[in-house]
């Protein structure tokens, strides 16, 4: 049986307990582990046999609960899915995720995410709806590929770390949330375009968007939501001009959620 | 302590706990809901279901075809009115979530497209490629997020339910953030609270799995049934245990051992099926307990691979061709390529049989009702005897939507002119779970520690209950687990902080862990037989005169738990042979 | 209540220090400053075309300084590089879905590419540069 | 909440970008070779006012300004704002009354050849 190598991995991990601390501050743990580990491993070995009060958050281990997220070396990574042979020989330097409260140690608050989420509606919302004793709503392969990368997303915030313009304006709605919002846009089932328009369409919605690109570089599921918001904004911009500039025009999202509530037959 | 008064309690946000959510709200909007889970809903481990669910869908299939694959899967050990009931609100459950918006894989003409399953007569598996289950939980969880009466409690860790005058009536959950105990009182409580495969040490499993939800109803007083049924995998990455789906040889994968012989064959799943044409039910796509056990044989005959974790088989995938791969299996080739560094379009992966799913849990009739009143409990926690002795692939995705649905109606059922609850008996329960986290904190002196007693109880399980058991194993297993739970009491908890202390929700799962593993490990040795998940080479044939009966383990504080045992319903399918030899016997 | 969240604020004047893909996004939004002032050089040259052919003639002329020179290099790598960014983003824009796939990003930004070319050849002809 | 008139600014920006992708690196090729004394041909005097003197001609000079000019401005205003600029809407309208300034200007040029 071949051996795997073991390498030396020295983690430099952010710390903080609102019960005695005012500030952060770094801590130093020094440890031998298989080249194979990823930096979440080193995380766990460190808690059950170094430091039992280092705290953070994980299940899946398989990069789709999107529990994990942190800064490892400034870059928002999902620390199952980051791998310490890539570190080999510097200092890991692990921090919790930017732009969120921290709550302690590298568990962030998340509620803001949370909130937004739900303010996009991102659920299926219909005008007329059909028994389920009638099966399925039809749905070609094409037309489930037009949104299926945005139904992709894990919700792990990594994107809302890397946007600085979520850092500097925190009432931005930011990029998964929004991208949820065009995930249901783009499913033929779907008829709510124009309702979440209302959140969409705001400032804080796509508008603050200066399509800085980060979320898609970040983002773990390959979601890339720099190009839903993108889109929206083309989207939003034309309802725009056929609700203020074309006589009687309805917006774009009434017309097209119209036409995209007839079922494919 | 803060009080929280709703009408119904929901432990568990995963597919079950979520499904039961949007139930009750849909059934009665007044009601109250509170959904209580240890983590977001998106985290919960559900998530990582990879192959699919379960329904009959197509023309050429059958309600029939599915109970008998389903009950000659469990190895007869189902009940067979709750599967009938299972087989019949199956696809209806599943044309609900495509009707919420589950991005289901489609054919040409937009009906949904169904993928063959080990252990299936029929293709009959719907899928969203790879990732099926997490597009189930998120499309339940988003849809939830519409209804205003589902109140969430996240990361709320829910310790102990309070049953009072006979009826369950709420639980206790540490808020953990803040380290603050609270207690919700219910009319009715719904315990979705998943798997408890981390008691294994090698698992395809989540960190969040660790049967606190059953753990909690042991407690109370209701029975764990079947626990000894453990199922393993075939298919687990060798280093990390995660799962490569069962897709990956409904798809066409093979299975072959060092020599590059299709073993499968050598144990009743043959003749040998053309590579790349998968036949259902036989070779390949045999069900999981037999799959798993041929191989454990191949490694004790010396056929396997050796690998830095250990022996393996490998998995050959090469011939399905890179698109097929990235269209069907993009997860899986990517689990493979960053965690193993092998790419499946240019190599056989080694794999290893690991521990996946548990198909005992807390007893419920079909109606996913417990013993005790009021509790109700759905999902992989609970063993409503669907799955019997061997779970097949892609039924549990929709146990947890037919199953948590039902639950609801059933709590709302039990709602029905309920007496008031005696709020001074409840806060006198609650009263006691904050003594009892009061102590693991004041606790003083011990030598235990917590991860090393953690390892040694993983270390016992795989031993000594594993795919292949012997009363011998069993003994000392049940001994070691029974001294693990003396030494439980001693363990010191070094994080005395309230905020986010994942020491203490260790220590919590820990203790939940003990008592799930007890269960598994007592039910075992008592059942003298083998039968599906549960193989015992001192008894190796399936005894149907003294074991056609359901285990039922009975808490008993810190002695060893009592076993009893429960009949299983046969309504039309009285126990015969499996066959998987594809119709060639 | 022993909650007590730290909220680490971003610094408002320096965050695009922290990462140089701050740093890359910095560089392609002040493109718009060279850009921005080369349009005010063009529009200034509308004056002297107004103002008749000596106007015109030395506005050319005064085209020749060092400044003149240097400014031209940054407005040209500032034009080249904006363009480049915009074209590789267009198939995040507007994507094309043909059937069940998408046109692959290159072919999309490879096409705008070929057109850029052809056009700025075309221009360079109609100015009599060959 | 409400929706936001941003898309009359970002419309124009959208497309002023593109125009300034596709032209700008060209016409600054041509001013930069003047700047080296190699005037195009197309620059002379007759050339030039000949080309603005026509109606289509006058049509695409001040698109490509206008578009260019505002796309700048609206560019640049979020820069400010990145740089830590944070009275916007100051910076917003002395911007874009700029451009609108300018490209008034140069319509009232254009008109006069
Ligand atoms: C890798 C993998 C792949 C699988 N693939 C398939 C498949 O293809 N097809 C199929 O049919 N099945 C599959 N299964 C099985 C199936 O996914 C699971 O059985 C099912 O998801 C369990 O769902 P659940 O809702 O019961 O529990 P989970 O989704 O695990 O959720 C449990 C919930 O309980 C909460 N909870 C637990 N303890 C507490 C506590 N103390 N306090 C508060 N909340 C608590 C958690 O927070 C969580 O929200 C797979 C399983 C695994 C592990
Ligand atoms: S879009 Fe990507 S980075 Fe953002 S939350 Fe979703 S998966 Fe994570
Ligand atoms: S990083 Fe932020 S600014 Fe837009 S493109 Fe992505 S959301
Ligand atoms: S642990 Fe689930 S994403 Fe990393």
């Amino acid at each position: 049986m071949t051996q795997l190598k073991q390498i030396r991995v020295q983690l430099e991990v952010l710390r903080y307990n609102p019960d005695t601390d005012t500030e952060a501050h770094f801590q130093h743990y020094d440890l031998t582990c298989p080249e194979e580990w990823v930096v979440l491993d080193a995380l766990n070995k460190v808690k059950a046999d170094i430091d039992p009060t280092l705290n953070f958050r994980w299940s899946c281990h398989m990069a789709v609960c999107g529990s994990c997220g942190m800064m490892i070396n400034g870059e928002p990574k999902l620390s199952c899915h980051s791998f310490v042979r890539d570190y080999e020989g510097t200092v890991i330097r692990v921090e919790p995720l930017a732009h969120f409260p921290i709550e302690r140690d590298l568990v962030t608050a998340p509620d803001d995410f949370m909130e937004k989420l739900k303010r996009v509606k991102p659920y299926i919302i219909r005008k007329d709806k059909k028994p389920i004793s009638e099966g399925e709503y039809k749905q070609t392969p094409a037309q489930l590929m037009k949104f299926r990368q945005y139904s992709m997303c894990i919700n792990c915030m990594l994107c809302y770390a890397a946007c600085p313009e979520y850092g500097l304006t925190p009432d931005f709605i930011g990029p998964a949330a929004l991208t949820m919002a065009h995930r249901y846009n783009q499913d033929s089932r779907d008829c709510g375009r124009a309702e979440r328009q209302e959140v969409v369409a705001t400032h804080e919605g796509v508008w603050e968007c200066t399509f800085v690109g980060a979320c898609s570089e970040v983002c773990p599921a390959h979601v890339d939501p720099a190009s839903a918001l993108q889109q929206m904004k083309i989207t939003s911009s034309i309802d725009w001009i056929v609700e203020h500039l074309i006589p009687g025009g309805k917006s774009a999202g009434d017309t097209v959620s119209r036409e995209k509530a007839g079922d494919i037959k | 302590m803060d009080t929280i008064s709703t009408d119904v309690v929901i432990i568990g946000a995963g597919g079950a706990g979520l499904r039961a959510a949007i139930a009750l709200a849909e059934t009665d909007p007044t009601l109250r809901i509170a959904l209580i889970s240890k983590v977001y809903p998106m985290r919960s481990h559900t998530c990582a279901a990879e192959g699919g669910a379960a329904g009959v869908i197509k023309s050429d299939d059958s309600f029939d075809l599915h109970f008998d694959d389903t009950v000659g899967g469990g190895d007869w050990l189902s009940d067979q009115d709750c599967v009938e009931y299972f087989i019949h609100e199956a696809p209806k459950e599943l044309l609900q979530l495509e009707h919420w918006g589950c991005p289901w894989n489609r054919e040409a003409d937009g009906s949904v497209a169904v993928r063959p399953f080990g252990g299936m007569k029929k293709k009959r598996t719907w899928f969203a490629a790879d990732k099926s289950g997490f597009h189930i939980l998120h499309t339940l969880f988003q849809t939830s997020l519409q209804f205003p009466s589902i109140i969430r409690y996240d990361e709320y860790y829910a310790l102990d339910l309070l049953v009072d005058d006979g009826r369950c009536q709420g639980v206790t959950a540490l808020e953990m953030r803040s380290g603050e105990l609270r207690q919700f009182h219910a009319k009715s409580v719904i315990i979705a609270g998943g798997g408890a495969g981390r008691m294994f040490p090698f698992s395809t499993n989540g960190a969040i799995k660790t049967g606190d939800g059953m753990a909690m109803a042991y407690r109370a007083g209701a029975p764990l049934k079947d626990m000894e049924f453990v199922q393993y995998h075939p298919t687990g990455l060798p280093n990390t245990g995660s799962l490569l789906t069962e897709a990956c040889r409904g798809e066409g994968g093979i299975l072959v051992n060092k020599n590059g012989r299709r073993f499968l064959q050598d144990y009743g799943m043959g003749p040998e099926t053309p590579v790349g044409k998968p036949q259902l039910k036989t070779m390949e796509l045999g069900p999981r307990d037999r799959v798993s056990q041929s191989i454990w044989h191949e490694i004790q005959k010396g056929n396997a691979v050796s690998t830095p974790w250990g022996e393996c088989v490998l998995l050959d995938m090469r011939h399905l061709g890179e698109k097929y791969i990235d269209e069907r299996l993009p997860l899986v080739r990517e689990l493979c390529a960053s965690y193993l560094q092998v790419d499946i379009v240019k190599d056989p992966v080694p794999i290893r049989p690991v521990v996946h799913y548990m198909m005992g849990g807390i007893s419920t009739n079909t109606k996913a009702a417990t013993p005790i009143p009021g509790l109700f409990a759905a999902g992989e926690c609970a063993c409503v005897s669907l799955n019997g002795a061997n779970r097949l692939g892609s039924n549990s995705l929709v146990e947890l939507l037919v199953f948590g649905r039902r639950a609801a109606l059933s709590a709302i059922e039990h709602m029905q002119g309920l007496p008031a609850a005696n709020t001074a008996a409840l806060n006198a329960r609650a009263e006691q779970t904050q003594v009892r986290i009061r102590e693991l904190f004041s606790r003083t002196g011990g030598t235990e520690s917590m991860s090393g007693l953690r390892k040694e109880m993983m270390d016992t399980m795989e031993k000594n209950a594993g795919i292949y058991r012997t009363e011998e194993g069993l003994q000392e297993g049940v001994s070691k687990i029974h001294e693990l739970r003396q030494r439980y009491g001693k363990v010191i908890l070094t994080d005395k902080s309230n905020v986010f202390n994942t020491d203490l929700f260790q220590m919590l799962e820990l203790g939940s862990m003990l008592d799930c593993a007890e269960a598994v490990i007592v039910g075992a040795l008592a059942r003298k037989e083998s039968r599906g998940a549960h193989q015992r080479l001192d008894y190796v044939d399936r005894d149907d005169k003294k074991f056609l009966c359901h285990t039922m383990v009975h808490y008993q504080g810190l002695d060893v738990p009592r076993v009893d045992y429960l009949d299983v319903v046969i309504t039309k399918s009285p126990p015969g042979v499996r066959d998987y030899s594809g119709d060639h016997k | 209540m022993s909650r007590n969240p730290l909220v680490r604020p971003v610094p408002p004047t320096s965050w695009f220090f922290r990462h140089p893909r701050y740093l890359r996004y910095m560089s392609r939004e002040i493109t718009c400053i060279f850009i921005g002032a080369y349009c005010v050089l063009l529009v200034v040259g509308l004056q002297r075309l107004a103002a008749g052919p000596v106007a015109w003639e030395s506005f050319l002329l005064g085209l020749r300084s060092a400044d003149s020179i240097v400014f031209h290099i940054l407005a040209l790598a500032a034009a080249v590089y904006h363009a480049a960014t915009w074209f590789n983003a267009t198939h995040k824009a507007m994507p094309v879905q043909i059937g069940e796939d998408f046109v692959p990003p290159n072919v999309i930004s490879g096409a705008h590419y070929v057109v850029w070319v052809v056009l700025s050849v075309a221009v360079l002809f109609l100015a009599g540069v060959f | 909440m409400a929706k936001s008139h941003k898309p009359v600014v970002w419309f124009p920006f959208a497309a002023g970008g593109t125009v300034i992708a596709f032209f700008i690196p060209v016409i600054v090729l041509l001013t930069f070779m003047a700047a080296l004394g190699h005037v195009p041909a197309g620059l002379s005097y007759e050339k030039m006012h000949a080309f603005a003197g026509s109606g289509l001609g006058k049509l695409i000079i001040f698109g490509v300004v206008a578009l260019s000019l505002w796309s700048s401005a609206h560019r640049l205003r979020c820069t400010f704002y990145d740089f830590g600029v944070r009275a916007d809407t100051l910076v917003a309208t002395i911007l874009y009354i700029a451009a609108i300034a300018a490209s008034l200007l140069s319509a009232a040029y254009l008109l006069q050849i």
